[in-house]
């Protein structure tokens, strides 16, 4: 039988470029018509450091990195003693045998890919051999990586015309090696290629490109891990008529700026991480107050404070909800995967116009590292809300923004209706009030806007189980993947739930889980935060957490869900 | 249009020096009317938190756009408003505190890009909202309500600073003074780049400064402040910061930098040679 | 029957002055052994604006403010007509016959205060008069306020010789009138004279004397009210060795200043509301991350951003327990009453020297404005915990702060053990790693040493009902107060619970709670967070809000309650 | 005395500015052992965040104690422990994106308030850790990972500024003059006020500017940088706005004032008849 997926993991000290091979042998997958998706880690410094990067190509969409590995690429000792157990036991170890010495485990290939990529006579090829040398172990046909090199080096004036044949022969060179070591790992089942066109991209690029169709019209961010490449992103695209993107002096500036963009009618948006979120608790306090739409995305990375840069987490739910003093409760969408962050971040857009109020969207340092394909969206068929602008008081004096309980047109300067965006409680107008029943109104009506969100999507699946599973976030591919095994091994039933809309929870959604016995919920911090949020709801959830600064391992989680059911069982609730 | 909010019950003190500067920045925004035919909704008076910012509900007749943000920053949210609808004038009006303490960060920045909005400063050398506390421009040894032994810190020259983090327009002037002051707004706001109007505004519940400032001219007691003279020449930045160095409260405009390229004008030139693309084309360059 | 207790509400425009009357109207009942509670309300800004003071003056401990008003003095009609509602059937409203004309409503007496005041030859006895008025309303004997104003003035190179004659003038003839009027209110019981020492004071003082008693060292603070006050307290009285005291540029470098102290060694705090609390989220994140022993007092005020400055809520509960991104949860204990603002400040100090690591301290706008008289402390018996120094590795390197799960001894510069303490996730000695086992011992680590704060006490009342009331912070003494009501007639069985200690719960209480059908919390918020956070944590708990910038009303709640219990009684549940 | 951590991993790029910083900053350190036999752990460290804030773990051999705190905040923290405990030695060790961009706002008042403590930036006009953005002291036009199109905004003179908020003790210098550089903080550290030495400290992987300061002496191409003069008068304020106004980068000791009193000497001296009273004679005051 063949196989249906390969896990290759290329680990070494940063700086060393094998980023690029990876990179390349995933892009290659994908454009043959296979599923990719791959995993990058690194320490926070520019050079060196422990790094690893992971490709994971399969035949059907791909949910998780992958535990076990099939190739340990291995560029140095530390890197081989750190991961060699993680191989499985069909795998085999890569690595420059002129660089390095390998104990004779059985099951390393030692292939000299430096020397062997200079020969090619292209300093740069070892890339090349490395690659070969995997399509030889996977018996992957040759036409594959061929075919994406003469794509990627297409542009001749750009590259020359001998990088192409020497590149080729780069990753004859490898695959020989392979061939000749007598490894082999097992032939990949062909690709059921798509009928569809596919984009093979990142979580930070799929946000800006959503933000673009959405409409933004002004971006301002200052750089932080992982959400940098949103800006560096928007600074090199974005530019053109109404389209202002600025990398201003702090988050501070930023959270305000936008604010002020927002509300003179425009879409604007800002990306940040941990400490830059912490610092727009009080603008993002301000846009819930004044009702001011924007859009703050929050890409996650691990531990509080400065924390761990450059590793994932699931950890700012709680601060993302009620980011700010007094009563606040954001809105939030978090995006479950590389797909979800386009669409999430169209939907965040969305959101923020309709109720005229600022909207996190909650993405992860596991999608900035991860490229993976996904079905090309037709932009066309994806709606985007604009904002209902207040046009015309006929000449009169009596529209009063704040004045209902109920959401009204949005004045914008320049046009009728002019009042005062106020941080304090205020009256139909915005000035200063401090009125009992004014501030009770205003807060029902912030609240109450709320309301106008609790239509989103959400996954449900063998609905009738009493216990669910329901992740959210980045945790969804490998709970999706480790639910699809317990149910597919019939071990026992449970439902499944997803959303990407986490607060206000879409209010079917939530009707349906307070009737579940138990809802499980895997999730990548200490606290349990959505658990909680949940249960005070008056859904019984109960995390599953992890907090290593790495995604959930599908082989774990499954059995962390069995065990705790079993212990349910025990107690007498229903399976 | 909007009109005034007939409720509205806030009020500042008898005497407090805001209410000059109020008349004076209705004056300069009803000029433009006059002049140049923008109506009044096209501007957006940014205010920070104090006494000074509450103006922006106090405003009298027809009603401007407003934002009452939060307290330090009403910069970031003017430089969100105006590079999001260039064509909008935008002014700040914030005390102190809220301009030079809290919110000193935001300064030089705009100054860097030149943002071409106005800031309307109101300085009455303490935090008259909160009842009296020293504030950066507050004199050392100065006794206030939170400096009872007298305040530790030397006073900020606010005006030097200006011209050192760049602002491109820098002007000083007297709440009492409506006219003069009416005038240097409403010119702040024709300069096309980052300017500042700084007034002593005082306060006459905690810091009363109008005597001081003022003096008693006709017992040949003189004043801090003292008028710009006719002959400065405001595009040279050595006579200006020779004028801020005199000591004393200089009235009248200090530096009025050769008009460069306002930010809205720098970004557009810089991204002259970029690709602009649809978000079609953008996702394309995506496919696999 | 004598009357147990007195309503009185001084209402008219900021800076007449009235606050001056009411407040030694209050200390001269309490010098009597009266108790007295002030209550005060004013909009933001400096001079003018409707603002009201009240007095309830009792035979025993004052729990609120009163509901209704034995008597109004109204000092313009907008106070006649805001507030006549709110006096009781019998009560009388009292006004400036000179200054205001009200409808003979056969319930108000006019007397010309300011013209009697200064016909005492004192300028400012007009208040002294007020006083003499209200006095002879309620058949006080003279006595009260002539010893006051004894004593009050009793420095008479400072007020001069005539000063006490005059106001004793004043006092007569406002009596006078009262008398003359022939409006009599019913008189109040004879004090039952403690036999201890009273202090009358408001929250910020008991909160400022509470740190200087816990041995604070450093204090770090930016105005902001209701916080203010406390900042000017230490200004003006915190001098001497070892207190630094400054006013800072921003809250921003109040939290990170204080950070600063705190690792140095120094007992540290600073005390802020909202809007500066949201900008220190960032820095509490550091403290808790790296380990800092430091207080932050939030005294809250209404509404989110700048909300209502001078109006009181309990909104900022969410914010204080989890006030930044990642894993986050501070220790929170929240004062109930004036005499808990100095005891809760001196269990924070505790707090965070044992456990080392931030704590919130919170209080409410309420306390700020609110003069109360509490039991002198004694001070020698009340217990004051010091940080475990580190003060030798008998010259040896291997002191590493961070090395173990559980929390060891703390070097401070100067001595031992240098280490970095380190905002990113770091080793034993406070260098930053990446390593997955590290963030999950150093993550167990900071959430293991909150066991160490479990042992907070708790009152708790008629524990075998099933379902209980349990307010928290400022609403205590409403809710005690309509607790006893219902209780003393019978009308249901309730269980009465509060703490000051929030987060964490004390492990006992929590375990009772668990046990109940219903806790119901009362709280000024609008998110019902107390009763959120309850829920996470496996307690049936349920809110009744309120968020109008005031207190409850005791008459209101009691009925919510009541309420509340019937719907339950009707579902079923047991009562 | 506790040793650097062996296991410690993290590593700046070949050729880093910091290298150098960092030995004179031990050098400066260890010369205070042996001149005041003051104990390393008398020094702490408060670093900001970025490339250059990881010296504080990089320090090699006997360690002082040290602060990694948040990103723009080491003046505030500084502060903290130097006023709680002014025996202290503190070193702020920050770049330029740290102090002169999301920390702008803490400098002013350390000036104003001379605070006893001793700057070192290191300045690369980038963003060294997350990946060469543009920074304040980046130029007009630069091109960067942020400003693919050329930075809109003019380049901070960040000397000129120390000079005008007041800071006491400005010097300049270069990270691979290392002598001169521990010579610089070691004398910065014993001036009684707030001193900042400014780096030039090159990111060899996103702003390489070596050969640009240094230029090409033999082959007479000037560099940027340029030796003050011996006969500068370095307490004269005039002269010394004159050298930070003259371009390129100046290296020595720019301005250091005539020593005035530090924060910790103010505070005592405004106190002096404050009257000091035990919390239990506090308490008492509030007896009815
Ligand atoms: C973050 C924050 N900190 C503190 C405050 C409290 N506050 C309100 S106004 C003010 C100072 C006002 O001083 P200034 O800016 O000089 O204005 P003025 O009242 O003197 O006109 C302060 C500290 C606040 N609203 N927000
Ligand atoms: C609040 C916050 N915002 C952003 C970051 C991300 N960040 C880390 S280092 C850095 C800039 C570093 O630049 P610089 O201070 O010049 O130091 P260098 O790396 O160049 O030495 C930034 C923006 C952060 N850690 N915290
Ligand atoms: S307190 Fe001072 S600044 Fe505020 S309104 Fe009164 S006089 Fe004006
Ligand atoms: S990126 Fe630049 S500043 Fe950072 S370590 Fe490398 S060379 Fe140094
Ligand atoms: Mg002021
Ligand atoms: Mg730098």
């Amino acid at each position: 039988m063949k196989k249906t997926d390969f896990v290759i993991r290329f680990a070494g000290e940063g700086g060393q470029g094998f980023q690029t091979a990876a990179q390349g042998f995933a892009a290659a997958n994908v454009q043959a018509g296979y599923h990719a998706q791959t995993f990058a880690t690194f320490p926070s410094q520019i050079t060196g450091g422990p790094t690893w990067f992971q490709v994971r190509v399969s035949t059907t969409p791909v949910l998780s990195r992958g535990d076990k590995l099939d190739v340990l690429v291995a560029f140095n000792e530390y890197a081989y003693e750190t991961h060699k157990d993680d191989v499985s036991d069909e795998g085999v170890v890569v690595y420059d045998s002129k660089m390095l010495e390998l104990p004779d485990d059985g099951r390393s290939l030692g292939v000299p890919f430096e020397q062997l990529g200079k020969s090619t006579g292209n300093q740069r090829a070892a890339n090349m051999v490395v690659m070969g040398c995997l399509a030889g172990l996977m018996s992957m046909p040759q036409s594959i990586l061929e075919d994406f090199v003469s794509k990627r080096y297409a542009n001749v004036q750009r590259y020359g015309e001998k990088t192409i044949p020497q590149n080729i022969h780069g990753l004859t060179l490898g695959r020989e090696e392979a061939v000749k070591s007598g490894f082999a790992l097992g032939e990949l089942a062909p690709p059921e290629k798509p009928d569809y066109e596919q984009l093979f991209l990142n979580g930070n690029e799929a946000i800006s490109l959503g933000a673009a169709h959405a409409g933004l019209n002004f971006y301002a961010g200052y750089p932080i891990s992982p959400a940098t490449t949103i800006l560096m992103w928007m600074q090199q695209h974005y530019v053109g008529e109404d389209r202002f993107v600025y990398q201003v002096s702090s988050e501070i500036e930023a959270i305000n700026a936008i604010i002020g963009a927002g509300y003179s009618g425009k879409k604007s948006m800002t990306a940040t991480a941990g400490p830059g979120f912490s610092l727009m608790s009080e603008g993002l306090g301000l846009a819930w107050m004044a009702e001011i739409p924007i859009v703050v995305c929050d890409v996650q990375r691990g531990g509080p404070a400065t924390g761990l840069p450059t590793k994932t987490e699931q950890s700012d739910l709680y601060q993302a909800m009620h980011p700010a003093h007094g009563d606040v409760s954001l809105p939030v969408i978090a995006a479950g995967s590389v797909e979800e962050c386009f669409y999430a971040a169209i939907a965040a857009f969305n959101w923020a116009e309709r109720y005229q109020g600022p909207v996190i969207l909650l993405s992860e340092h596991a999608f900035e590292g991860r490229n993976q394909n996904i079905r090309k969206p037709d932009l066309s068929k994806i709606p985007v809300e604009n904002r209902n602008i207040y046009v015309s008081n006929n000449g009169s004096d009596s529209y009063h923004r704040y004045e209902s309980r109920e959401l009204g047109p949005f004045p914008v300067p320049g046009g009728p209706g002019s009042y005062v965006a106020n941080a304090s409680e205020h009256d139909g107008m915005g000035d200063t009030t401090h009125l009992p029943e004014r501030h009770v109104q205003m807060t029902e009506r912030r609240f109450g806007k709320l309301k106008l969100l609790e239509d989103g999507d959400y996954e449900s699946d063998n609905t009738e189980a009493g216990i669910a599973v329901m992740p959210w976030g980045g945790s969804k591919g490998p709970a999706r993947e480790a639910w699809n095994e317990i149910q597919g091994n019939g071990d026992t039933e449970l439902s499944w739930y997803y959303t990407m809309f986490l607060n206000p929870l879409p209010s079917r959604l939530l009707e349906e889980l307070r009737t579940k016995d138990l809802v499980i919920v895997p999730e990548l911090n200490y606290q349990g935060q959505f658990s909680s949020i949940l249960r005070t709801q008056g859904v019984n959830a109960e995390s599953l957490t992890q907090y290593t600064g790495l995604p959930f391992k599908v082989g774990e989680l499954r059995q962390r869900i069995l065990n705790r059911i079993q212990v349910d069982a025990k107690e007498g609730a229903l399976v | 249009m909007t009109d005034k909010n007939p409720e509205y019950d806030f009020k500042w003190c008898p005497g407090c020096g805001d209410f000059g500067v109020r008349r004076a920045l209705e004056q300069a925004v009803a000029r433009r009317l006059t002049d140049t035919e923008e109506p009044i909704e096209n501007t957006v008076v940014v205010a920070g938190i104090g006494c000074s910012g509450n103006m922006v509900h106090l405003l009298e007749g027809p009603q401007p756009f407003g934002i009452h943000g939060l307290h330090g920053r009403s910069l970031p949210i003017a430089f969100g408003t105006k590079m999001a609808r260039p064509e909008l004038n935008v002014v700040v009006v914030a005390g102190d505190g809220d301009f030079l303490s809290i919110g000193m960060e935001h300064i030089a920045p705009q100054a860097q890009r030149n943002l071409n909005v106005t800031a309307v400063i109101m300085d009455n050398a303490v935090y008259g909202l909160t009842k009296g506390q020293s504030s950066p421009t507050s004199e050392l040894g100065m006794v206030t309500s939170s400096t009872p032994y007298g305040k530790p810190e030397e006073g900020l020259n606010a005006l030097k600073l200006y011209l050192t983090y760049g602002v491109s327009h820098v002007a000083s002037a007297m709440s009492s003074k409506i006219k003069d002051l009416a005038g240097m707004v409403y010119d702040a706001m024709e300069y096309p780049g980052f300017s500042i109007v700084h007034v002593q505004s005082p306060c006459t519940e905690f810091n009363d400064t109008y005597q001081e400032l003022k003096g008693k001219p006709r017992e040949g007691i003189p004043g801090l402040a003292w008028d710009i003279p006719d002959s400065h020449d405001t595009r040279d930045i050595r006579a200006a910061n020779g004028i801020v160095e005199q000591g004393g409260v200089p009235l009248g405009v200090v530096y009025q930098a050769e008009p460069k390229l306002p930010l809205e004008k720098r970004v557009e030139k810089m991204n002259a040679n970029a690709r602009v693309r649809t978000p079609q084309e953008m996702l394309n360059s995506y496919t696999s």
